[in-house]
């Protein structure tokens, strides 16, 4: 089947990332397909590129890249939510007239729309929230 | 049928009670997260309109230390399961 | 199945306005939803009930409210709108006028209401 | 005396009744944010035990438009009010 | 004024270990403190209760839990350690040893011990 | 009196930010000392200098850093909160190895024990959370 999840929490405050993370691997362990993991709300901080935790925590930055590399996931950050909080990419950081970026691929930034014209294409569609 | 998840305690947060208000005669209901202590045997009580149709999530019961401690009424599965659950249901609703 | 309401995409608003973004967020998707051609249906529940009284304002540092966003609806033919009873009647609510137009609904058929739509998401 | 500042509804989450366990019989309670939900007539039986000393914000139930629906007996005061409880209070506690 | 347990600063935990990160950082708070001379109490109230059953791993992904901490506390001389009576009750585990020798307290006596507190940090 | 507050809401999720700041505003229309805002859990978010909020919504980040010129507050942020959330400055940036920073003045990293050594000097301590 083909899975999606809707990720709204921030990923070192509230399980929510976590228990998203933990069963993107067992959707793709057994045999699904993950098409795309949605960042909605406080979600979108997954997206942070410059995270750094403590080496003996979990980088969920990292773990999220690995699942995009490995299986193909889109990673994909609503746009509106994640201005609004600090993150932006290379083009919007020049569209705003601001110097750096805070996000890049394989998180992308994407309107809603997406989420919802992508949402009838998806079998499953399962939300992590804080 | 729908499966619904919910991740708060009975004992701090009333959106079990929209949870239940919310579920079919066949709907099943999935604990996890802080959720897992709603099958503590004290706790049971409150979702006790959809036992035989409670599940709960076994990693989050292990990590803290919970596991010997649930209600039997309470179906244990770990994460496979859930994946499972969610392959069952026509849709999943989250409760948070 | 009575037909109550069949949709796309149910969206279920449980947040009260204003302490968290929640509301908003649940309400711009519904919005989006609609404008790619979904049949959008509302559920009013919980605290999300107090969406619905009229005269809101905006927020402590002058946001916008969700009022405007609420106007918005019928325009985006978004005119299934539904409000648990209960949450009125609990919140001593039940005998004022709701900004918007919305069905009240008892616990016992929120279910079918969600049986009824195709995808659910829940804020 | 303690001002215990509250911004959680008592018809969503039980964080009230923990508030009220912790407060001294001088103790003041302020509802904030979304607990002004709290001060409406059909709500506040959950706060009785505090009536007297119990305060709501006024921007915040304006804001909600909750503003001419409260119990007479939850005193309205603006957010200059909510300093000058401060300035009153030994300490702050802050529910949540 | 009993004299339960006067000190600078009272940290009360009312959060359940993993599900949210607050339980964690109160307890850094109080670590923190008490490493800069302060002398510190801890309350474990409702779902911080939890945090002293003995046997809790690690999370989802591997990190760690809050035993560890927990153990750190002796050594910090943290040992006015207060846990709510009525909440281990609530939740069947109150014949159970806990991972820390915490006293159990009343809820009429909770007050009492806020009052005798310079500080509180409330998590 | 001098005041100081904890700020423990992301800012465009909860309310936290926007009554701390609101109750801020009130404490220096009073006469008294706004001396310092802590930032914890995700309160530290409100220090991501990218943020960039639609031109009808309230500009958190720009109404803090107005705190701190007009009345000399200071913006402190937990270091430990604010590196495994995304949020570090030029200085962290470069001993992580990492390209560009999300964090700058007039917020300022600081570690938890700046809050607990600083308490016993003000008066009161206001605690704002999601």
């Amino acid at each position: 089947m083909q899975y999606a999840l809707l990720v709204q929490g921030s990923p070192y405050s509230y399980q929510a990332s976590h228990s998203a993370l933990r069963f993107a691997q067992a959707v793709v362990r057994r045999g699904h397909s993950l098409t795309a993991v949605f960042f909605y709300h406080d979600g979108v901080y997954n997206a942070a590129r410059l995270a750094a935790p403590p080496q003996d925590e979990p980088h969920l930055y990292d773990a999220w890249a690995q699942l995009h590399r490995e299986h193909d996931t889109e990673l994909l950050v609503c746009i509106a939510a994640a201005l609004r909080r600090g993150l932006m990419d290379e083009r919007e950081s020049s569209r705003h007239g601001k110097a750096g970026h805070s996000l890049e691929p394989p998180f992308i930034l994407t309107g809603l729309g997406q989420l919802i014209e992508a949402s009838t294409a998806y079998d499953r569609l399962i939300s992590f929230s804080p | 049928m729908v499966l619904h998840i919910l991740n708060r305690s009975p004992s701090m947060s009333r959106v079990f009670q929209q949870a239940l208000d919310a579920m079919g005669t066949d709907d099943r209901l999935l604990l996890i997260e802080d959720g897992v202590q709603g099958a503590l045997p004290q706790l049971i009580p409150y979702l006790e309109p959809v036992l035989g149709r409670l599940f709960v999530l076994k990693e989050d019961l292990v990590s803290r230390a919970l596991e010997g401690h649930c209600d039997a009424r309470a179906i244990v599965v770990d994460v496979d399961g859930f994946v499972s659950l969610t392959e069952e249901a026509d849709k999943t609703v989250s409760w948070f | 199945m009575t037909g109550l309401s069949g949709g796309d995409l149910l969206v279920i608003l449980r947040h009260a306005p204003h302490g968290s973004s929640w509301l908003k967020e649940g309400l711009d998707t519904a919005l989006v939803a609609a404008a790619f051609g979904q049949r959008v249906s509302l559920l009013f529940m919980g605290d999300g009930v107090m969406a619905l009284l009229p005269g809101q304002g905006s927020g402590p540092l002058g946001q916008k409210g969700t009022q405007p966003t609420l106007q918005m609806l019928e325009m985006y033919d978004i005119d299934s709108l539904w409000v648990e009873h209960q949450a009125l009647l609990e919140r001593g609510l039940n005998d004022m006028s709701l900004s918007v137009d919305a069905t009240r609904i008892e616990k016992d058929a929120i279910s079918r209401l969600l049986a009824e739509h195709t995808q659910i998401l829940n804020f």
